[in-house]
């Protein structure tokens, strides 16, 4: 065990796997000699040599590409989007490429080894382009898997597991956490499961559902309805597609009552398909409306970046408006 | 910051100097002239009599799959072809100058490549009825072939994809010490796009022994090239990005082959992109789903007609002796017999199983997509009327 | 009135507002002599010159690019992506740019003029990359208005409202209706309203929900439930962004059940969002979960094209499920 | 389709003929030498004393904001900067050969374009301080300024965005027949976006009145120019697309405005695009987030502090009889006080009201975004001390 950041964490990840596989090569903008804006990639260049950690020209289209084209010649890329905000230039490439590849070619041809790292959430006073949560947009595309760790423990686990899934991942990490706080992670190799959720507090009067940094969030919240003697469940759904129905669906039976947390607007985000899948799978037990706390459908603000979060006390208000139906 | 690309050799004028257009002359090569005779000047590039000779025969080959399939279209048979005619040498003679363990990620209009790789009539048919021995398992429209064995990467419809694709193929190979390249054709429309761009600029800087193989071929469906781009052609836009570029006459299938020979072993050794501009006209309607006689003229087409690569190179094989017209007539004849014959046993082939419908979206298939075909099963065998192609084998 | 299909409708639009505001112009790939693939733009630059309606390179970022930057100028452009799957590469200059254009200026600029016509949809034997209802990805985004008609009539009264709209608005066409049949259309001005739903059929045992093509499938499962008695009320949602929750949520009061039907694959479509607001706004209406009968959740096959597409059948049996709940 | 960008001029040649790199000669034009005196070749650009004057104060004036408001981020006071040390010339030269009707369009490091259109201090701070007075409404992080009156596109963060959006911005000002171009400025980085593919294309193609004038400062962060493009800079894509283009010493203040002033005469009366390269240095860390040191040597740093465009500049003005030392200094001296006076001023003014969070989403506040304002406001109102910023004006 070492004490390490979330950053740190995924540093050391990355240090694991590209000990073990040399097919493993880390690349984007910055990422090279400097170690990234954040620096995620520090030291990686020095460590594997400039042929396994390099800056890619400023192109999130080309950046995708070059790294569809390496995954299905058999490399193992890690292609880093600066900002999650930056990741849509290269949207063509993630959802007609990237997604189909297998698909189209009958199996023949994959980009399965291909994970996308990127940064993503706001709370940063980042304004417009250096705040979104895209993850719904991705959530519509069959054939990739989307990953988002809460802390420094899973961010390892996780990253680890999406590399050597066979699938391609996108690996969203909630930046307002990166250098939040430090947490014991294993030195040693290990892997946390993708599409399944985690239980992060048992509860029984309602389940509070969200992932990445918003999971403190609804920490926060269940703090202040414990103090009304509400019992709140809360589960992060770590991995966004697929997900994990199951586990969500079993919690909702129980409590009865689910709030879905995240910081994307609200239309179309993914609390939708989750509230549209539970209330077909649980409608008899469901005693209130499933409530949604999100961003509001704006561009993400900055001078309002406070009112805009679906922080703790809209959460706490829901809870209390979802027991009181 | 070193100072390659920033000031160093870089030199001063005091006046303002204008780089305009028509400063660089970028010359075609041409070997063979278009009535077929080599020019005084050339060296005809090291050939031997296989290689022209399956050239020849694929050019042919593919001239017939190109008219059968558009009358098969015409009949109701398959949805959809997309030809290549005219611009055979293109795609033949620059295969042939590639070894087999060498990529080729195509755009569409590539047939030719990938037949000289020795993709088999039956195969062809597979894929464009789109039926259960397709290897792609029918799951795109006809044309989308892909073939691993013959390491020629499945085409996705979206232009311009496979081109920063292809740099990190090639960077692939040359990280995992294979002795091999890639090649990537595109056409001159698909080069407006940005990935076009990306995929240049990122292989040469980052060093990638791929051929970026462009097929200028006059149109892109009806947007002529003058609409397409205001440079003088693709060829000049491979000094912007410090990459080796040849242009090459496209109905030439000596230079095609001997363009392509050279930049591959360049490619090779140098560890760098080559770009190859070749200069054709597409004689063929766009596809099937095209009439070109709403944006073109008889005449220009005709002027295209004469420059005709099969007829040019069956001069230049006669000339060296190599010629046999009795063969080609057999041949061409075969080749028609088998397109009909294949045709014929493919469109009875059934498509694969409702089962895949849902495999190869993940490794695996999730529970949810089981969730979702266990419904369709169902759904399907309480009206199997409406869903013929599957429901006899509903279980 | 005149006969027209919904191709023909479109044109005829296309003239009416370039006949009177000389600051309307359209372009994409091959809209120009040629007038599209599909023909949508014939005979317009005929008509209005070359500088008005004209081919543009193959670039679909550059396409709306350039739209963006001609609408911020004051002109209006209608900008024509050729299919709807290759909207992606544009995806950046839509989310990120034309979306948040008059946010982030304080209003001072706005791409309010852009409209974007596209087409849409399966059913033609299109597969992956000629069959895509990418509509779910553009409903995340504020910003944007997404507009889909069902016929000629409204193709032309939706059209123009939606270029004289001072929003930028994504315009989709169901392809596969666009010379499926002909009907009147008058051949003088008019606009239908931007998002307002139609109610197509009255009905009481259960609200029936879709756009575009889809309607006429939600029609044909509604005829084989009334053989069975069941009394199906149909609306079609016209306007996907902002959505028209009042008319649907009514009807939903009256009816007790809603099923929605879409191409596009299940997770994280735009079904996900009405049935999310919907258990909201009617919990206590609702007498069966909401059903959604979509796209399955793969890319767009060809082969199994029948067996993706949410049919008739499908819908039927869906309405049966609902009505046994 | 015409001939001119298919076969039509096209000379042919009969060997491999490679275009390489290096094979033309992109010379850089200067006119004052980095010491200030004029070439001796040089022709002066006509420019009066008052131009002169204010494209120096500008420069001096933007170099003080800079040091000021990184010392104000440095204080905790605004969240974010982002300076252009040693780059100044490129963007207020460039800004001083335009007329005010032209559109700028720029990425985020030409504030002295905006200076010198007339940007006041104020008006900087309260875009800085994201007030209510600032016309962007605070929405964006500071440096992300926009002024309609100005004819200055508000910035958005998306690299290379602007580049397309210019190309249609200025056929928009055709179309509608103002004497009136755009300029689009960018950094070397952005240029590999591509955005700036379609962008310089379509502006070739169409026919476009615009100036891409690129910074290129060797930097994109940390990444330095030679893994941006391996090809000569960003003039030597100029010539692919078909489009003028002039590479200038980026540090002369007399080049670059000589050079702009050409260009937009060309793009005004030919209506096409004009490219412009300017070689230039960021001596500035990228933004108050980053710290050059870890990617580039002091040394390499100071051989671009001697070639100073203020310096420069300076000498040249005194050369001829312009430049008045103790008016400089007070200049300067007054520049400070009044960032500090406005600082102090903006920082103190109100964000906006809470009903902006959703206006100018749309032209109206549609339904859902009242009813979702509504929802806010009554919350605020239950937690005022959460939402300091807002709270004491909700009613
Ligand atoms: C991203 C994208 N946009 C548009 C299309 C539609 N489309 C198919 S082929 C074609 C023209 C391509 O022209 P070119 O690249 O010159 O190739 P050619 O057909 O001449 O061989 C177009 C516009 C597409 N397939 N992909
Ligand atoms: C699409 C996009 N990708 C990444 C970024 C993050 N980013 C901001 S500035 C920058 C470097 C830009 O370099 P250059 O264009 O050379 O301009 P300079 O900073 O040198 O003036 C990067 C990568 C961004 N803003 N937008
Ligand atoms: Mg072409
Ligand atoms: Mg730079």
């Amino acid at each position: 065990m070492a004490k390490m950041n979330l950053l740190q964490a995924i540093n050391n990840a990355l240090i694991t796997v590209m000990e073990q596989d040399e097919r493993v090569m880390v690349f984007g903008e910055d990422v090279g000699h400097f170690g990234g804006v954040f620096r995620a990639t520090s030291h990686l260049q020095e460590k594997f040599g400039k042929g396994r950690c390099f800056n890619t020209p400023l192109t999130e289209q080309g950046i995708i590409g070059f790294a569809n084209g390496m995954a299905s010649q058999g490399s193992v890329p890690v292609a880093e989007i600066q900002f999650g905000d930056y990741i849509f230039p290269a949207f063509d490439q993630i959802v007609n490429e990237t997604a189909k590849f297998r698909y189209r070619s009958g199996g023949q041809f994959s980009v399965g080894t291909l994970t996308i790292r990127t940064p993503y959430g706001g709370g940063i006073a980042g304004g417009h382009y250096h705040s979104q949560s895209p993850e719904a947009f991705f959530a519509h595309c069959p054939g990739l898997k989307i990953v988002i760790p809460r802390n420094p423990y899973q961010a390892k686990g996780l990253l680890l597991a999406s590399i050597r899934d066979d699938n391609p991942v996108l690996f969203m990490e909630p930046k307002r956490l990166y250098r939040a706080s430090v947490s014991d992670v294993p030195e040693d190799d290990y892997e946390l499961p993708l599409g399944k959720a985690d239980t992060v507090q048992e509860g029984s009067d309602i389940t509070l559902l969200g992932w990445g940094a918003q999971i403190e969030i609804l920490q926060k919240a269940a703090e202040m309805a414990l103090d009304d003697g509400v019992s709140c469940e809360i589960i992060d759904l770590r991995s966004i597609l697929p997900w994990d129905v199951d586990a969500v669906c079993e919690s909702v039976m129980k409590t009865g009552r689910l709030l879905i947390n995240h910081e994307a607007p609200q239309t179309g985000g993914f609390a939708s398909e989750i509230a549209a899948t539970v209330q077909d799978k649980c409608f008899l037990y469901l005693e209130a409306p499933i409530a949604r706390v999100c961003g509001l459908d704006t561009p993400y603000p900055l001078a309002h970046e406070k009112e805009y979060m679906p922080d703790q006390f809209k959460t706490y208000e829901a809870i209390k408006r979802t027991l009181n139906y | 910051m070193k100072d390659r690309n920033h000031l160093a050799g870089v030199s001063t004028t005091h006046q303002v100097h204008i780089i305009e257009n028509g400063l660089i002359d970028i010359p075609m090569l041409q070997i063979l002239q278009p009535d077929g005779s080599l020019h005084d000047e050339a060296v005809e590039p090291e050939i031997d009599r296989e290689t022209a000779t399956r050239i020849y025969d694929t050019m042919e080959y593919i001239r017939v799959l190109d008219e059968r399939m558009i009358g098969a279209q015409r009949q109701g048979r398959i949805s959809f072809y997309l030809a290549s005619t005219g611009e055979e040498a293109a795609s033949v003679a620059s295969a042939a100058a590639l070894s087999d363990k060498d990529m080729i990620m195509s755009q569409y209009r590539e047939q030719g490549a990938l037949a000289y790789r020795g993709y088999t009539t039956t195969q062809f048919m597979n894929q464009m009825f789109s039926n259960q021995e397709d290897p792609n398992k029918g799951r795109q429209m006809p044309i989308h072939y892909g073939d691993k064995p013959l390491n020629f990467m499945t085409i996705s419809s979206p232009l311009g994809t496979q081109i920063p694709q292809a740099s990190g193929y090639a960077y692939g190979q040359k990280m995992a010490g294979n002795e091999a390249i890639t090649i990537c054709y595109f056409g001159e429309g698909a080069a407006s796009e940005g990935d076009f761009h990306a995929g240049l600029n990122m292989a040469a800087v980052l060093n990638c022994p791929v051929i970026f193989f462009c097929r200028n071929n006059g149109y892109a469906i009806s947007t002529p090239a003058d609409e397409q781009f205001a440079g003088d052609g693709i060829a000049s836009r491979g000094i912007g990005y410090g990459v080796k570029t040849i242009r090459v006459d496209g109905n030439d299938p000596l230079a095609v082959y001997a363009a392509t020979k050279q930049a591959r072993e360049i490619a090779l050794k140098e560890n760098c992109p080559v770009l190859i501009e070749a200069m054709t006209y597409r004689l063929a309607a766009h596809s099937t789903s095209d009439d070109p006689t709403g944006y073109r003229s008889r005449e220009e087409e005709d002027k295209w007609r004469a420059k005709d690569p099969i007829q040019r190179m069956a001069k230049w094989l006669t000339s060296k002796g190599w010629y046999d017209e009795e063969a080609n007539k057999k041949l061409i004849e075969k080749s028609r017999q088998d397109v009909l014959a294949a045709l014929k046993t493919s469109e009875k082939v059934d498509i694969c199983p409702i089962e895949d419908i849902v495999t190869d979206v993940y490794d695996d298939v999730p529970w949810h997509l089981k969730e979702q075909l266990d419904a369709l099963k169902s759904h399907i065998k309480k009206y199997p009327d409406a869903y013929p192609k599957t429901s006899g084998r509903v279980k």
